[in-house]
């Protein structure tokens, strides 16, 4: 595999230097999906499924469709300067490259980290599944900040350009409708099913959330709308963006309230309230995502919009 | 007798993984070397279906249980669904800028 | 069977290679997206056969959401894209 | 642990939650979260110093908390500043609902890291904290603002990514993210180097320290004054303190007999060239942007200094004064440069001398300000730079002295260079807009304070 390994990461380096130095904009686009594929292969490669998981789904599925809506939205541009080559710039970051490699070669290479730590208090845990164990329980503050930071890039976003959606094309025919028709159940049977194996296996909320969230992309890019939920009131649909995050919290402050310390649970429960973390952290990543896609307006604008329609 | 059988197995699979790599290095080269995007469309079905199809195959032949089989059906399927959709969505798109060139129109 | 699921990965891994010339070299949108397409589908078949070289279930699982997933740009393209010529 | 630790960083989120929820009201709903965030921060001074692990997970699995006085200064120096630029906020009608949710969930982010004794944790709140400040950069709709936050986007990113490398080196060597753990595992070594020089490289990017500091000019040129007051204020000390807790627990034990030039000379230049900008700058807002630049430079000579001095601690009290006399004058700056500019309707320093004139209160507090910044007696800057000199003098370092001298000079200089515009003659040549009475009143108030904690500052490093 010595040569599968080398090649990917030759492609791999490749890749991201295509992505970057490529003076058509919709070719560092497609550049980088095949990157974010290359990237989930190599994570494969280092036994690490779960961000293969995230990778695939996320870098180089959603990124991709969002990096596109970006581009239908901006002016067309080529950028025709010839870029300068930065003597001490390559210098500055081959020597970045050769201090880490040197640095990476020093640390021990059967450090197991916290590896015997966690393995050890599995039992407590309320979850089979290490990666699962530390992300939901034993670091779940960096977890539930996690979440925050999504939320909080969607209001960023949201605060930035209001009422941006895709540029849609008209298509023939109803190839794409009957595609997303069928699709759909797909996904949430999918994304179902990352999120119970989570619990033992690689997977998970984020892994789940994303495939989710593909699945609201696609549907939107149906039907031509960004994708809200149907006649629910604006408020629920808003609270679905930070539901994870509260719940989240909220269960972490009960643990403060127990005794268990903040952000802990009480043993016996661990299990059962970890699932319904996920469930909600899930829902909201999926919101979240795809409403980063295919944006938001307020029922009012949108009301307003179809009187005028109509 | 069940040596034979795996034996016999083992080589149907190398057979049909063998075909459906040769099936994608064709779709590769198709896309590579063909002239027109519409060509090179029809090269890449060849790969998608067929060559994920064979190469599916071949490991069903090895797998231990049912579920496993169904799951990789499961993804040869999705495979198959949603590279039937995508290529003709975007064969819309080159069919589109086909006849926009013969037309002649700028951009 | 381990070293031949080995060595067809490697094989698909040189065919992506190969069609990363069409995606840098285009000249269309569409041929791009397309070869983008074809990586990706080769990109389950190396993972199915990665996880039945090593036997890790999990790789499956990567598998399926790539082909689960290896619609939404492909279609994101043809939906946003704002003009068919270069 | 106290309730309060978790509210002082829940409670802003949560009203910036409702915020976004209830867009309509995000304005009342902001000030109910700062004023809940300025109480709790005033009152953790109160609390027994600790620590704790999150969970209930002992360490290494386990996120690490720790209250000490450093975080208990930075989370107070926090309280005071937010809760004025808050309500100063609150009173600008032009600064679009999207700050409020922003400045909350920055504000949030600084008081988790603060909090935190975890490296990976301090990197997911470096995270939230960037992408808030950022975004307050970008919601003004000014011509350049996106370019400029932009830019400090890429900033903030490889800052982070920096910072991330090091938390990995780090992890890698001694399998924990815990600080206090690390500080005692510590051993010299040249993958610790590395670790600390990404480290640093990415924090003092994200401080806006020479020669790291070309994206600040930037983004203050274009951000509302609420936004710079909070940036300059708070933000990059944020990244500052994390530079302090690294160089002087962290890393400590290895052999940093370099450091001592490395930061000194670092914080010489950054004296000079911001102070040199400064002086010649066109615009106001520029100017005080500019000073900025300079007075991180002080900063970093605090921390060569303290370095050297082989970390006697009660000696790090002094850097705790630098950033708290920085943080209030700095935020009374910009918070009276908003004053001016919305009642001239621009920022261009040759034709502000009639705005300045009728501006009384906020022109004495924007010399208040300066007072304490360039570091005459009886003010909180006085004090801190009394103590950089003390300091230098101990170190024999003369060629410092100078630096600090001149700077202060120059300091005094590009502020008598607006007070000056007072004393001209021009006359009126527009129309001026109205601002409500209470924020000058609110400059002022912050302004005197920079002069008046002076006076109790001393308890700070027990004189």
């Amino acid at each position: 595999m010595l040569v599968f390994d080398g090649l990917l990461a030759l492609l791999i380096l490749g890749l991201a230097w295509r992505a970057t130095s490529s003076r058509d904009l919709f070719e560092s686009i497609v550049v980088f999906i095949a990157l974010g594929l290359m990237i989930a292969l190599a994570w494969v490669r280092l036994s690490a499924p779960d961000a293969a998981l995230a990778e695939a789904a996320i870098g180089s599925g959603l990124a991709g469709a969002l990096l596109l809506a970006t581009w239908s939205r901006i002016e067309p541009q080529t950028d025709d300067r010839v870029r300068a080559f930065s003597w001490s710039w390559a210098l500055v970051f081959s020597g970045l490259a050769v201090g880490l490699l040197l640095a990476f070669a020093q640390i021990p290479a059967d450090g197991q980290g916290m590896m015997d730590e966690v393995q050890a208090h599995i039992p407590q845990a309320g979850v089979a599944h290490p990666v699962t164990a530390v992300l939901l329980n034993f670091r779940a503050w960096d977890t539930a900040l996690e979440l925050a930071v999504l939320a909080w890039a969607w209001f960023a976003q949201q605060a930035l350009n209001r009422d941006h959606t895709p540029r849609y094309q008209a298509l023939d025919g109803e190839v794409l409708q009957t595609f997303a028709k069928w699709l759909t159940p797909l996904v949430l049977l999918v994304g179902a099913y990352l999120l119970w194996r989570g619990a033992t296996e690689p997977g998970g909320a984020f892994q789940a959330g994303a495939v989710l969230a593909a699945g609201l992309v696609i549907y939107s890019l149906a039907y031509q709308h960004p994708w809200r939920a149907g006649r629910l009131n604006d408020w629920v649909w808003r609270l679905s963006w930070v539901g994870g995050f509260w719940l989240f919290v909220m269960i972490g402050l009960v643990g403060l309230a127990m005794g268990v310390g903040f952000m802990g649970y009480p043993p016996a429960q661990a299990g059962g309230l970890i699932l319904l973390i996920e469930i909600c952290a899930t829902l909201s990543i999926a919101f979240l995502l795809a409403a980063m896609f295919s944006g938001h307006r307020d029922t009012e604008t949108l009301a307003s919009k179809s009187n005028k329609e109509s | 007798m069940a040596e034979a059988m795996g034996l016999i197995l083992n080589g149907l699979s190398l057979l049909l993984i063998g075909l459906g790599l040769a099936f994608f290095m064709a779709g590769t080269l198709g896309v590579l070397r063909f002239s027109t995007p519409l060509n090179r469309l029809h090269a890449v079905t060849k790969a998608d279906n067929l060559g994920l199809g064979l190469v599916v195959a071949g490991l069903i032949l090895q797998a231990g249980s049912w579920a496993l089989v169904f799951k990789y059906l499961i993804i040869w399927a999705l495979v198959l669904l949603s590279a039937a959709a995508v290529s003709h969505l975007i064969g819309q798109r080159a069919y589109q800028q086909t006849r926009q060139t013969e037309s002649g129109e700028t951009p | 069977m381990s070293w031949f699921y080995q060595a067809a990965a490697l094989v698909l891994l040189v065919s992506m290679l190969l069609s990363l010339f069409r995606v840098a070299r285009g000249p269309s949108y569409a041929d791009r997206m397309l070869a983008a397409q074809l990586i990706g589908t080769s990109g389950v078949a190396l993972l199915l056969l990665l996880a039945a070289a090593f036997e890790q279930s999990a790789l499956r699982d990567v598998a399926l959401v790539f082909a689960l997933l290896a619609a939404v740009s492909g279609i994101a393209f043809t939906r946003v894209a704002k003009s068919v010529k270069e | 642990m106290s309730w309060m630790l978790p509210a002082l960083v829940l409670w802003p989120l949560l009203a910036a939650t409702l915020g976004v929820l209830h867009q309509k009201h995000a304005r009342h709903w902001g000030l109910v979260g700062a004023l809940g965030t300025a109480v709790l921060g005033v009152a953790v001074m109160g609390l027994e110093t600790s620590s704790w692990t999150l969970g209930g997970w002992a360490l290494p699995l386990g996120i690490g908390w720790r209250l000490d006085q450093l975080a208990q200064w930075m989370l107070l120096i926090g309280a005071i500043v937010g809760l004025f630029v808050s309500v100063y906020a609150w009173l600008d009608h032009t600064l679009p609902r999207a700050f409020w949710w922003l400045w909350l969930g920055a504000w949030g982010a600084m008081n988790a890291l603060f909090l935190s004794a975890d490296v990976f944790n301090i990197y997911v709140t470096l995270e939230l904290l960037g992408i808030s400040a950022v975004a307050l950069v970008a919601i003004s709709n000014k011509a350049g603002a996106t370019q400029a936050a932009m830019r400090y986007l890429l900033v903030s990113l490889l800052g982070s990514m920096l910072f991330l490398l090091g938390v990995a080196l780090l992890y890698g060597e001694y399998a924990s993210l815990d600080m206090v753990y690390l500080a005692q595992q510590m051993q010299s070594g040249p993958v610790m180097f590395l670790a600390l020089a990404a480290m640093t490289v990415g924090l003092m990017a994200k401080t806006a320290l020479f020669p790291l500091h070309a994206w600040l000019p930037l983004a203050h040129g274009r951000a509302h004054a609420a936004v710079s007051a909070i940036l300059s204020a708070l933000v990059i000390k944020a990244s500052f303190y994390l530079l302090i807790r690294l160089w002087l627990e962290v890393f400590a034990p290895l052999d940093l007999s370099l450091a001592f030039w490395f930061w000194a000379l670092l914080g010489s230049l950054a004296v000079l060239w911001g102070a040199t900008q400064a002086l010649v700058t066109p615009s106001l807002k520029q100017l005080v942007a500019w000073s900025t630049v300079a007075q991180v430079g002080y900063l970093a000579i605090g921390l060569a200094l303290m370095i050297d001095a082989q970390a006697q601690f009660s000696w790090a009290w002094g850097l705790v004064g630098l950033i708290l006399a920085h943080a209030l004058a700095k935020s009374a700056m910009f918070l009276a440069v908003g004053n001016i500019q919305q009642r001239a309707g621009h920022d261009n320093l040759q034709q502000l001398g009639y705005v300045l004139r009728t501006e009384r209160k906020t022109l004495f507090a924007f010399g208040l300000a300066g007072v304490s910044l360039a570091g005459l007696p009886i003010s909180a800057g006085f004090l801190a730079k009394w103590w950089l000199l003390e300091l230098s003098f101990d170190h024999q370092a003369w060629w410092l002295f100078g630096v600090l001298i001149l700077g202060s000079l120059m300091t005094a200089g590009y502020v008598l260079r607006v007070l000056n515009l007072a004393l001209t003659n021009q006359a009126q040549t527009q129309s001026l807009q109205a601002i409500p009475a209470g924020r000058e009143w609110l400059v002022l108030i912050l302004a005197s304070l920079a002069i008046v904690s002076g006076l109790s500052a001393q308890s700070l490093w027990g004189g």
